[in-house]
Formats: C-alpha cells, structure tokens, sequence
C-alpha cells in the first residue's frame, strides 16, 4: 500500500500487542449498522507513474496565462516571481512543519514569519501585522468585523471593493446585526465625498475602502480620514501591497487598518490560491486583531528567540470568546511573500512598480488614439484602468482568437457597465505585447 | 554615484535585476499623482540572492519537520506528504493560470475540481461539496454559515449551537462568528458525550450540534446515532468537524452517521503539506437539502465540458475570493487517486492500529485519560510524571532533545497534563518503537535527573523559550528602519 | 550588477584597504598587450525574467520524449523516475558541497555516496565499488586500463559494446601502446565463443564485453570465464544495473570488474547526461581503481564517520602515477541511483525490471506475427532487441508521421544492417502503447 | 502470507507502487533464460518514501553546502549557483528529451549548445568549442589528447608535458593517461615559472606546456608571452587548464596569451554547482588549426537548423557517449546570458577585488606565501600558527566550529602548511569582515586555548575523523544482506 510502513508481519505483531485478533476488533464501538459493506466506489488506487500521467494530461488541458498576451488582473496579477522564491520554499523545511506551536523546534518558521510581519508594517506603515489571513477577501471581513469590536458599533461603509469581496464580507455579516452600505462612485471613478460625509455617523464602525479601487484608481485618502476620525470612524483600506512601492503608506494618511491580497507580492497565479490575506493595524488595536502573531522574546539563557504570542485572542485559549475562528492561516505564502521582498529589495520593488505603472500608463495612452475607445476615468492609477469599447464582449472574443486577452469584462459584475474592460499591465508586459495589442484592437474596431 | 532622487524606472532599475525595463515611455509619477501620494523611501534592504537564500538555508535548519522528525501532533494528522504531488501542484499548467480565463482554457483545473468533489462526496456520503474553504476553521465558519441560512430560509429561530466540552477551539468561536451562542455539552467517565445531558440542553433553539468523531479523545462517539436522533427530532442539524476523520475512511461515512454538513480538513486526511501552518484547505459537503446553500461557484459538468455554477439558488454566497487554494486541492486529488478505495481503507486501518499500538505500550508509564480501544490517536495524561515535577509540557520539551516533535499539549481541555498523541498510519512499527523507548527514557530522566527533563530542551536551537515575555513586552516586528 | 553583493561603498573601502586607486592597479601583472580592449562582444546581460523567458522558449523547440509513443532505448532508457529521487537531491545540501574534502562537515554526502557504493555492490555482487566515473562509456575505458594496469599486458578483447563506448575506448587508449581487438558474434548475436578461444593468449589484459550486448541479447558468462581465468586474462563486463535486478549478479559468474552507466537508476534522459558511471571489481584489484572512494571509519571518540580514503590511488597524491586523472566525478547522479535504489527497493527494482522484461517480450512476440519483419535472433534479451524491415528507415519516417518512435536505427553504426532497428521497452509502456506500435507498423507495411 | 517464488510480475508487483503492469501477458523468465542466470534476491532493502525521505533529509543537514555556508575552498570557485539555472534544466524539454530523438525534435536542444559553444569562443579567443567533456579533468584528457593527435597528423615525435610544480594534479596525470611523460618546472621566488629553468626544459621532444593562469599561488604569470614564445618556438603547444580563468573574464582572452588548447571548468567559472563532487562540465576549445581535432559531434548551423556534426577531419573520437552534461550546460547558458559582457567584468573584479582585500586583512596574522597582489585567490601559509603547535589542518577544522568551509590545505605542494583561500565574487565584504574575524579569533585561539584548536572540530556532525584507520582498514560499503 502507498505509504504504509507496517508490513503484514509488524501489523500482526501489533494487533498481538494491542491485545486484538483483528484490525475489525479495533472498529468494536461503531455500530454495525453504520458500517460500510462493501468499499468505496472510487477508481482503484493508481501507481505513481499512472497518477503523474493522468494529472499531467490535465494540467495540459490548461493554458497558462503566459501563452496569451494578456492584460488580465482583477485581483490576480502576473508578476514576474524570482526562481528563488519557489526554490527556497520547496528546499524549506517550512513546507512540511506544523502551526510553530513548539517554540524550540521551531524558530526557522517562527523568525521567518516574524520577518514577514516586519515586511508588512513596512510596506503599510502600520505598527502591527499578523502572521496572515487566506486571501484579500476574507482579510476585508476580518478587517470589518475587528472595526466592530473596536468600535462596538454596528455599520459599515463601503467603496470601490472588489466584487468578490463585498460577497465575502456580505457572508461573513450573514448571522450577525450589522449592516453595509455603500458609498456611490463620482464619475470620475472615485469616493463620492459628499455622499461619504452624509454617511458618516456615530453608528458606523468602518469606512473599507479600496485604493487602487476595483477600476485601479487611487483613492485620495488623506482628503477623508480627518472626517472618518472625527466620527470616530475607523479607516480600513484594502490595498494592493505592491503599489505601496510607490504610494506613500496608509499610515500616513490615518488609516487605521490595512488589509489586502498578498498575491502581488510573489506569489504565483495558482487559479487564484493560495495566496494569502495581509492585515495590519494601529498598535492599539493589536488585542483586537485575529490570527496568529509571532513575537520576539528570548530563552531562558537570554539567547533572542522567537514564539507565537498574544494567543489568548484566539480561538484555541479563548474559544466563543476569540477575535476569530482561524486557526491554520497561509503562512507559507506569507513567507514566501518575504523571500519575495528580501530578494527584491528596495530597487527591485520600486521597478516592479514603476515598470507595471509605466507600462500601464503607455496602455492607456495608446488607447486613446484608438477611434471608438473610451477612457470613463483619468490616469491616477497604478496598474489597471477601465476602457470602454461598443460591444465590449465581442471584441474581447475576436482579441482572444489572435491569442489577446483584453482584460477582465465587467459587464458581468456591474450591468451598468456592459462595454466596459479593466485592463492590467504588469512589469512582465513588454512594449511589443502593448503595441501587439493596440494594432490589434485597432484591427478588430476598424478592419 | 551622486544620485537622482528621480522616481522613474530609467534611474532606478539596474538592468540586469529580476526584470528588466520594457521599452515603453517612462511616465513621471509626480505628474499624475499630488506628490503627497508618492512615497520617497521603501524601508527594505537590498540584498543579494546568495543572502536571501543563505539566510532561508538557516532557518529551515532551525526547524522540526515532517521530513525529517516524527512528528505525533495530536489532531494534527502529520502524515506523509507525498513528493509527486508537491510536483503536481506545481505544474506550469496549473499554477499558471488565472482565476479569471476563458473556460474553454481552464478544463483541465474544472475537471480536476469537479471530480475532487465527487470523489469527497462519495468519501462522506455528501450530496455535494464546496471546495472554496481555505481551512478546516473557514469550513466550519461555511457549514455553520449554511445552517444559519437554511433555518432562515425555513423560519426556524434558532439561537445555539452545542459542542462537547471537548470541542477544538475553532468549533465554539466558529458558532459565535456566525451569530450563535454556543452552549458546552459534558463528556461522561466514558469521554463520549454524556447522552443524558445533550437531551437536556436540546430545545428548539439549538440549531446544531457540532461534533467530530473519533472525538478530540481519540474515541468513537459510539451513540452517534442517538444523537443524531435527538438533534433532528428537534429540527436541529448535526455538523462533522472532519479534523478526525482519517481512522474511518473507507469504514463508515458521515452520511450513514447522520450527518448533514461535514468539512474535511484536506491538509490532514488528504496528505497536503501544513506549510508551518497553512495553506490548507476546508472542502466543505452536504447533503441533498443543502445543496442549494453552498458557496458559489461550484464546478460543474455538462456534455462533455466543464464550468462553474454560480446558481445555487440558497447560496450563502463566498467565503474568499476565486475558488479555493487550488494548489493544495490538486494535491489532495493526485492522493485520492493514487490511493483508491483499497488504500483509504488501510490508511484507516493502520493509523488506528498505529495509535492503539502506543496507547497500550506506553499505558505502563503514561496514564491512558481513557483506557479504552481507541482510533487513530491517544491521549495521554502525565500526571503521575507531574507529581513528580515534570509536567506534560516538560516531556514535550524534551522530547525535542530526542529529535522528536511533541506531542498536542493540554488540549482536549478535560484532560489534565494531556499529551494527544497521532502517529498516523504512514509512520513504521519501528519509528513508534523509538518513541515508545524515548517515551520510556524520560519517564526514567524524571525520577533519575529530573533538571534534564526541567531543563529540556538541551540541544536545540534556543532553550525553553520565554513566552511570557513575549505577551508582556510584544515585540512584533524588527525595528523600522528610518523610512 | 546580478550575483555582485559588493556596493560600490564598500568597493571604494576595500581598494583603500588593499592600498590600490582602482580595480585596473590589481591587474598591473598583465602586460597590457594581452588586455582587451573593448569589452567580449556578448549580449548585454538580461533580467531574470528574459533569461527564463527566452531558454523556456528553447526549451519548447525541443519535443519531449513523452510526447511520443516511443520505443528508443541504446544505452538511454525512459524508466519511470519517482517524483522523489529528484525532490530529494532538489532540496538537499549535496547539490551545493564541493567534493567531500572536509570529512567533518561532509558527513551527509559521505554517508550517501558510501550507501550509493554499497548498493553497486549489492547489486552487482562486486566487494567495491568507487563514488563513481562520468558514464557507461568512460567507465568502460577506465575499466580496461585499470584491466591494463593489474595485468601488465597489451591487449584487450571486446564484444557487443555500443558504438559509442567503442569510440570512447579508443579515445583512451589513443595514446598508449594497447591494442584492442573486436571478437565477432556468432549468427545468433552472441559472442562467438570459438573465435574468442582463440584470440585469449597471455597478451591479452582483459576481455571487455556488454550484457546485455548492444543488441539487447543477455551472453552467457559463465561459459567463458573460466578460459579467461585459466589464461589470466581478466573479465570486465559491461552491464545495464537494472538487469541485474533479475539477472545473476555478474560476481557469481567469475567476472572481476563490473562497469556500465548508471542512467537507468533514477536518471532522467537530459539529451544523455549527465548520468554516471559505475565500476566495481573484485576486492583484490582495490588499490588498481580510479576515482573516489568513502570508507568508514570513526572520529576521535570513536563514533562512525565516513571520509574518503585510499586516496594515494588518485591525482592530487600520485600525480603522474595516479590510477587515473579523474577529479570531480558525477556524486549526484550516483547519490540519486542510491536515492533511487532506496526507493524501489528489491520489490520495485524487480518489478521494474521484469515490466520491462514482459513489454520486450510482449513487443518481440507481436512484432513476429507480421509478415515482413525479420527477428534476426532469439527471445534471451532484457528489455531490447532487434528486427529487421525491408527500408527500415522510411518505415521509421512514417511511423514518426504517427508520433511513434520506434527505435534506434542501427544502419548508421554497422551499415551491414541498414534495415534493422533497435527497439527498448522500459515499465513505462503500456500494451496499449504496444498494440498501437504494432497496428501502425502493420498499417505502413500493408496499409 | 505464502509467498510463490516465481519471478512473474503479477506475483511481486504491488499493484500501487511507482509503476504498475502494463497489462501484456507476462512471460516467466525461466522459459526464456536457463536457470543459473536467474536472481533469487536483490539484497535491497523495501523502505517506504517517508523512510527515505526523512533519512536524505537528516544527511543533508550534516552538511556544509555553499547555499549555508561561506565556503571560500580555493582553487573551486564555489562562487553563488543560481537558482533560475535549476528551474531552467528541470525544463521537460531539456530533461525530458533521448540523445537519439531525430533532430526536427531538438532544434532547441542543438541551438543552446550551439550558442554555448559560440559563447565561449568569443570569451576564450578559441575558434571552437566541444562542450562533450564531462569535468576539467576529462576537458584536459580531450585537450592533451588532440594535441598527441595533432603532433601525430603532423609528424611530430613528442613525448614530454611540462608542468609547474604548482600544478592541480590532474595535469601530470592527464599527461600520463595521454602517454607522456611529465615534466616539472620550478617555481620561482615570485611563485611563478622560472623562465628560465623552463627553457632549459624546453627540447623538440615537449608536447606541451600545461598551465593554468592565474596560477595555482593565484598568481598571474606576466611572462606568459614569453612562456607561448618559448613551446611554439619549438613546435609545442600552450595548453590552458582554465579552472583559474575566472578573475579574467572580460580582462584577457587565453588566445591573446598564446594558449592554443582551453579547457574550462563550468562547474566553476560559470556557477553550475558542484553537487558534492559533480557532475561539472569541461568544456573544451581550441585555436582555428586544432579545430578538426575536436570530439564529435559539434553543434553546427546551417540556413537557420542546427545539427550535430561528426564530420570532423582529425577528431580524436569521443570521450564519452552522447553529447556532454546537457543539463550542466544549460545552466551554464542561462549564466552567461544573464551577466552578458559587463557582468562576467564584474565577476572577474571582483573576485579579485575579494581576495586581495582579505590577502591584506590577514597578512598581519597568517603569512602569505607570495605577498603580491593576487588574482582570484591567495594562498596563505600556517607556518607561524604550525610552529606554535596549530597546523593547517587544525586551523580548518576550527573553522568548521565557526560554520565557514575550511580554504584547500596543503596545496599547491610548493607552499608549506598551506590554506588557500578563494572567496569568490558573490560573497559580500560583510562575509568576509567575519572571515578575518573568525580567523583572527582562531589566531588568538591558538595563543591562549590552544586544545580548541587541535581538537577542532567541537561543534560538528562528528569530531576529528580517522582517515588514517580509515585507509588501513577500509571498510566501503554496508555489510552485504545475505543474498
Ligand atoms: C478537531 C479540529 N477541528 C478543527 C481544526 C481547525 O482546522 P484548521 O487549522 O484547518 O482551521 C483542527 C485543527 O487543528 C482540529 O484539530
Ligand atoms: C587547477 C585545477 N585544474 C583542474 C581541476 C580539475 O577539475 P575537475 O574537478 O572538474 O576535473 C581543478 C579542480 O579542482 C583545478 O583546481
């Protein structure tokens, strides 16, 4: 049997030992009548080879990304991610430990992922970060539902969210009192102030928002959070971490907690997870924060030494009473997030982000020469932006059958915007793919 | 080198780094941004691959594993993770690939999807199965999260759920996240639920009780279905914490048990690698009057092709973005087709062999906290070591000296100086003997040197760790450099 | 710069150091008319991601063997290689050690290629083995000098090897005063036993012959080696280690120096290297081998440790007088047969081997029943052999036009048999994979 | 459970192990082979992945390795092996492709070793390259034996190799292997070659001289030009043992020196690792007169397809089948294309840079067997330290406590208590400040503690091996199973 050690002998021996005639003694306490008769209806187990051969011949019946020219984002960015990365992952021993419960067998993990919350308070500006969350999404509603313990109070506002993350927090609101409103867009894309303002009252936990919005315009948010704080409103921001290369941190606009997906920051597309969830808060709020945190300490000889701390927030210690339920978090993907930023360093980032802006920016430039496209917002983006062209899904079809994928269709997400694409442009994109992707679309529009 | 303070690509990039500049036109971002947006310094040190990977080489070092440590955690199911399945997850055609593509591009990661279901559907007896849940804890808060919905949808106020007071932690703070109180049902001498006490607290209020069986004891909850009765006789639901399912693969399934909404922890039963705490995965099943609840998108298959179905009609909507950790799912796949029916069942077999094996080789020392056939683990209470100075947390330490990763410590939470110990079936007769000897040994170092055991751990990479000090003083990130 | 950890701070510091103005004074020693000029007329260096990008893209102008149903084996075989054995060496620390100089803080590699030695001599039945040579080719040559080396003698006999060991060898001796003679088969393809008879005279150092032969047929050594014996001439056999995994262990028939290439225990076919070389011989001939040998031993308290020893015999002691100039050898590929071997264990090694043996027979067997293919000689072959069409080569054009390969054409090496072919069957084919081979070879033939 | 003994598939094969029948009939071997060929056991051992997986692992961390430690071992240029060039020769179509696929199914294969050899030629000066030899060793086995080829073709009756006496052993054991008989020149006071005992050696009979420069002292040897002069003036060849080209790189070519043969370590100059001992590559070139003297085959181009050709008028064969170590040259590749022109420069600097400046920082403490600038390495010399009682040997045992890989002892021959110490370009100046620390620590050591010193290592897998007993009583492999 795959990976079963005991040979017919050793198991013998054992059931001798243990006192039983049979393994079928050892099942004594389920009823019979619950017992399966016969065996699962599954296939019958494959060698190696014929595993390896059937799930390769799946993989095959991809095609991965890089075989298009794509300007695919949305959420999940094709970033160019350093051998390294994934090298040292496989080769770790982090790959196959546990939850670092056991300090002392366990620094490598703990001192990586104490590195990895350093890394986040750098980028965001925050005091503090936890060892992880899953995925942007979730980390939206934790970063909610902790306003709320914070706050008490039993609202929150909402802009510019990626629709899979308002569906999230709208799941994780389901059971409880709470309710979400959202802030409607100007037509420039961005908050509407006013409408912001007028919302803002003493029941209202939070404002999350997102910067880049979903349509990748950044959010002017020192404009606001002097208005959040004086409502006693707490400013949650989903970031994307890798344009806090360039953009000044939240901390320095007066947010009080940032939350977002770590996909950008070297990890792979992997149909979209793992990733892993960022969360980073004021020190004040640190006994509010759910998940795990790693802290700095020393050993009983003095010697600096890592563990996991604070758990008394957690489930395991405080049960009902925890700031959340999680318990396994995506800490090798954070830690991967950290060999990422260490190999980059602070000239790799700002290329990373200068370059997927740069190339962003030509996008947008080009299309505008286009006859037939429109451009709904201006060019205070990072990364993405949102066009718009008649009979938006057709074109995107022809494009595909010349090997181009325009982008992401919102006509789906938002039916008041059928014609309309977000495009995305990371530093993996050359001017040859733009310009490809121009003279093709001009081709489509105008034959 | 004097230095422009410029923040375009052409002065920054060295051309030769991890990318390079892609030809278009550098735009200067102080004529798109205010210059309050951008920001002047990054507070992260340049440093060279050979560093990076030197330093990770370090770390890794200083690390308990499952490759290289027997590592018996308790609820934990440490079992072997398989290499090609690691290969597996890692091809181009499946970690390439983006959430958002044309499904004609993506069959490849449906099917896989859609027959992970039906193969988890067929395991536990669902109807059907959400992979989206990114943990064991994120598919408890989805189960729940579907009961609270369908007793909505059917008018039923219900207020509680109920868990034994021998519940893993993420049961109770599950029931609160989605709204309900929890209320605690005692374990009997037997370390079963006390069958006469769960009546008492069921009324019409409770909308579920939540259980996984074999219990945190490691025992089969015999009258499971009794309870089961109970429950629906009330209106209620029953949940399966599937955290322990792994000694009743292929025995009996969840379904037959009575339950109505189970979550697998795939990085335990299903072979995935914990990752020093995740990424895991939570798949979350059903049964037939459920299926509208799930989360969306749930793939599917008509004719011949593949796609997702986002038309639950209940649906309680999404948990996470995308579909779930996908890497970690084609794992559990490539595992379920490589072991098949027959070999799920011995993967059962032997992990309840394995456990009972150690229970009744270490009984002499170890108190057994319940004495009885267990499945796939034991646990353990130290308290005649305690009496004599060193308590379970102590022998955990020391067990690390013997290159051994300790046992779950003081948890269930109604066993005094427990040690839960799961050796899993992909550990050797041979391997338990040495921990059964080294077991033996530190019972012998507490009444012949004790300070070693007091002391442990002697030879890892720090000594017993101050974690008071940690929560007291929290240190949570390395100094910010001058940003 | 890549891979350059030194800023230009500290490069300024330390030429201050060194008491030079500049990294030029540090080549003050070389004349200047051998200086460059400009600088190599190269590519400017490209990012991480255009390398990975453009030898990706050389790497798909290349069609992997999988892709086709292929029956190509001469001394490169397709067997199935646990995902482990390369997981293994991945992540290992031996992929980055230098030779294990340093026993102390080698002890890893020691013990392995020390495992990797003791396995050769399991399976070849030989009482030592070394840490390994290049491949079967180079293996073979030093085998016969090492035979030229005991035995004082010119001379050396050879049967059956692949043409390109013969190549090898004759590249080794081509300076030294040996000679080599070919002993021709007989009409059934084995070695004509007459005609050895009488080539063995007390010139002879040793007779050098492949079993299997080229021709995949297994010879029958024991027949002769009591002859060799009695003429002091020495038996060197040329095996394929997977063979031994069902045949005899060539010790048991008088054979004193074993060698072959090691590919076929866990080596992928990467265009036919690197794999390795194995040699093992008779303990008596210990001090008469090339290359590196672990022993163990134990430290200064007495606890086993591994070195390398008998080191008098090599380069770095000897010089001139070495056994051979070998320095590096391939430890990695030899520790990934260890690996390998580990892995299988008797169980697999003989399931692989005899899954091979039954698709051989199973091909040989089908191929028959078709009217135009000539089997030139009988059924005593492991896991190749060879048949013979009328046009061989276009049948192998046409059979490629249907993504078959069907083996190695053997009218380029002995234009005597311009219609034959060689054709291997490893455990990774299925009778499917051979049913369609046959039907295919029949369509061609006699459409 | 009885166990039938015959040797058919169907009765050994586990049916879910790494491979599973085929499903053609089985043949029982003992219809086709008479009996005394058949085996009854293979004296291997069953284990379970898990087994193996957790053995290699805990070898591996009784390992120093480049990717944990500095390890500055002089003469191998254990410079940073990227971790792109690992991914890239794990590419299936560069593992995954036969030697004998037809070559419309190798285009890519043949073009890389194409630009390969290209490559080198423009670094070297040489007008072509075979990439067939398997490691410097083999390199210079191919290089000597075109040269006895080319003496051959053209008449010449050549029967010497002289060598310096700072010579890498496998120089004079190449020449043996190839038939010749070598012959040692001195070193002068400056620990180059003495001029003019080297023309004293010079007669009609010398092959060839054999050198690598820098030397092995890492030093260059600035009468090289005159050296070339000497061996053409008397129809002999310069041949280039480049395992030392690495501080050249972009600064000279071995052509513009006089070399007529190259061979290069890859292994070394062009960052493939050394995987404990190989497989390295050692590509090999020539000057435009020896080209028809390369192995066969060569990659060639024609209108835009490559091939391999075997056309070659005077080659001297093959060295060893197939086409060289394909997935070391991939590597290889990938590292010049990454650094181009300006990053071998900077390579070569470097190095240079690093091992002069710890040449400076540790003179004051250990000798320098040759206090001149140095090239890539410096060559210290223990004597002070031996005649205090610390040897070569004893200080790099100590500074395996200190986690740093000991330089190469006791070589080249010509320098006493010698420690050889080549840093490399992709270490850091940090990396080496500790260096010099720890080395000045273990100087300070040898004054005040002496016996940490001599009975380094303390902190290792094990303590000080017994090579001696080892040689005496050698024991090679594990006691054979019965079989
Ligand atoms: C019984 C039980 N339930 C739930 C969980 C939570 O699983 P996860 O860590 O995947 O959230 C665990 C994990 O330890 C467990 O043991
Ligand atoms: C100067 C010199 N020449 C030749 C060699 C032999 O190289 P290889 O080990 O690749 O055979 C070495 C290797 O250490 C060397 O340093």
């Amino acid at each position: 049997m795959p990976y079963i050690l005991n040979t017919p002998k050793d198991i013998e021996q054992m059931l001798k030992v243990i006192g039983v005639s049979s393994v079928e003694e050892l099942y004594q306490d389920i009823p019979s009548s619950i017992r399966l008769k016969g065996s699962l209806s599954l296939r019958e187990g494959l060698s190696e080879f014929e595993v390896k051969k059937e799930i390769e011949a799946l993989s095959r019946k991809n095609t991965p990304l890089s075989r298009f020219n794509s300007f695919l984002g949305a959420g999940c960015y094709d970033h160019y991610v350093p051998a390294a990365v994934e090298a040292i992952l496989a080769s770790s021993s982090f790959l196959t430990a546990y939850t670092p419960y056991q300090a002392e067998c366990s620094q490598g993990s703990l001192e990586a992922i104490y590195e990895y919350q350093s890394f986040i308070c750098d980028l965001t500006g925050m005091d503090v970060s936890n060892a992880s969350l899953f995925d942007g999404a979730s980390a939206l509603a934790e970063a909610a539902l902790m306003s709320l313990r914070i706050t008490g109070r039993k609202k929150i506002l909402i802009h510019g969210l990626h629709p899979e993350y308002r569906k999230t927090l709208d799941t994780y609101l389901l059971g409880l009192e709470f309710s979400v409103e959202e802030i409607p867009s100007g037509s420039d894309g961005f908050i509407d102030k006013k409408a912001l303002e007028e919302s803002l009252n003493d029941e209202v936990a939070c404002f999350a928002f997102a910067s880049p919005n979903f349509f990748g315009l950044i959010e002017d948010a020192q404009s606001f959070t002097p208005n959040l704080k004086s409502k006693g409103v707490l400013g949650v921001m989903v970031a994307n971490p890798l344009s806090l290369a360039m953009l000044n941190p939240p901390a320095l606009f007066g947010i009080d907690i940032v939350c977002g997906d770590g996909q950008a920051l070297g990890g792979r597309l992997n149909f979209g997870g793992p990733a892993f969830g960022l969360l980073a808060s004021k020190g004040q709020y640190l006994r509010h924060m759910p998940g795990r945190i790693i802290g700095k300490t020393h050993d009983k000889d003095g010697s600096p030494a890592y563990c996991l701390t604070l758990q008394t927030r957690e489930q395991h210690i405080r049960r009902q009473k925890a700031t959340s339920n999680i318990c396994s978090n995506h800490s090798l993907n954070a830690i991967g997030a950290a060999i990422y930023l260490s190999l980059m360093g602070e000239k790799g980032l700002r290329s990373v982000s200068l370059m997927s802006f740069d190339n962003a920016q030509y996008l947008y430039q080009r299309l505008k020469e286009i006859r037939g496209i429109k451009l709904p917002y201006g060019r205070r983006f990072f990364n993405e932006f949102v066009w718009e062209v008649e009979e938006a899904a057709s074109v995107m079809e022809k494009l595909r059958n010349k090997n181009i994928i325009a982008g992401y269709y919102l006509g789906n997400d938002f039916p008041e915007f059928k014609n309309r694409i977000l495009s995305c442009c990371t530093e993996t994109k050359s001017k040859d793919d733009i310009d490809n992707f121009i003279q093709e679309l001009a081709e489509v529009l105008h034959g | 080198m004097a230095e422009d303070k410029k923040n375009t690509v052409e002065k920054i990039l060295d051309k030769t780094g991890y990318v390079a500049s892609s030809g278009v036109p550098s735009v200067n971002p102080e004529n798109i941004f205010p210059g309050s947006f951008l920001r002047k310094k990054i507070p992260i040190t340049d440093s060279g691959e050979l560093e990076v990977v030197r330093h990770y080489a370090c770390l890794s070092r200083n690390n308990f594993s499952l490759e290289a440590n027997f590592y018996p955690l308790g609820s934990c199911t440490m079992k072997y993770n398989p290499k090609i399945n690691d290969y597996l997850a890692g091809l181009e055609g499946f970690c390439g690939i983006h959430p958002y593509q044309d499904q004609r591009d993506i069959q490849g990661a449906l099917k896989l999807l859609y027959n992970l279901q039906q193969a988890l559907c067929e395991i536990t007896g669902m109807k059907s199965f959400s992979l989206e849940p990114s943990s064991g804890a994120q598919g408890e808060f989805t189960g729940i999260s579907i009961i609270r919905k369908y007793h909505q949808v059917k008018g039923n106020k219900k207020t509680k759920i109920i868990v034994p007071d021998s519940a893993h932690g993420t049961n109770p703070a599950t029931a609160s996240m989605c709204g309900f109180n929890t209320v605690t049902v005692e374990s009997d001498s037997r370390g079963l639920i006390d069958i006469n006490k769960l009546e008492q607290l069921l009324d019409d209020d409770v909308a579920a009780v939540m259980l996984t069986n074999p219990n945190t004891l490691g025992l089969f909850e015999k009258n499971i279905l009794e309870i089961s009765r109970l429950i629906h006789s009330r209106g209620g639901l029953l949940y399966y914490d599937g955290a322990n399912f792994n000694p009743l693969l292929g025995i009996t399934k969840p379904s037959l048990m009575g339950f109505d909404v189970v979550h697998l922890n795939l990085h335990k039963t299903f072979s995935t690698p914990h990752g020093t705490g995740g990424p895991g995965a939570g798949a979350l099943g059903v049964v037939e009057e459920l299926t509208g609840f799930l989360p969306v998108p749930v793939a599917a298959k008509k004719d011949q092709s593949f796609y997702f179905d986002y038309s639950l009609k209940h649906s309680i909507g999404r948990v996470r973005s995308f579909y779930g950790n996908f890497s970690v799912l084609v794992r559990a796949y490539a595992y379920i087709l490589r072991l098949g029916a027959r070999g799920l069942l011995r993967a059962a077999q032997n992990s309840v062999i394995n456990a009972n094996y150690l229970r009744v080789k270490l009984q002499s020392l170890y108190e057994v906290a319940y004495p009885f056939i267990c499945m796939h683990e034991v646990v353990l209470s130290a308290q005649r070591q305690k009496e004599k100075g060193a308590s379970a947390l102590d022998i955990s330490k020391r067990l690390i000296d013997y290159g051994i990763h300790p046992p779950t410590m003081y948890f269930p939470l109604i066993v005094k100086e427990a040690l839960m110990v799961e050796p899993t079936e992909t550990e050797s007769k041979k391997t338990l003997d040495d921990f059964i000897r080294i077991m033996a040994e530190i019972n012998n170092e507490i009444d012949t040197d004790i300070s070693k055991v007091k002391n442990a751990p002697l030879k890892a990479a720090v000594k017993r760790v101050d974690e008071v000090a940690a929560a007291r003083f929290p240190d949570l990130r390395r100094k910010a450099q001058s940003s």
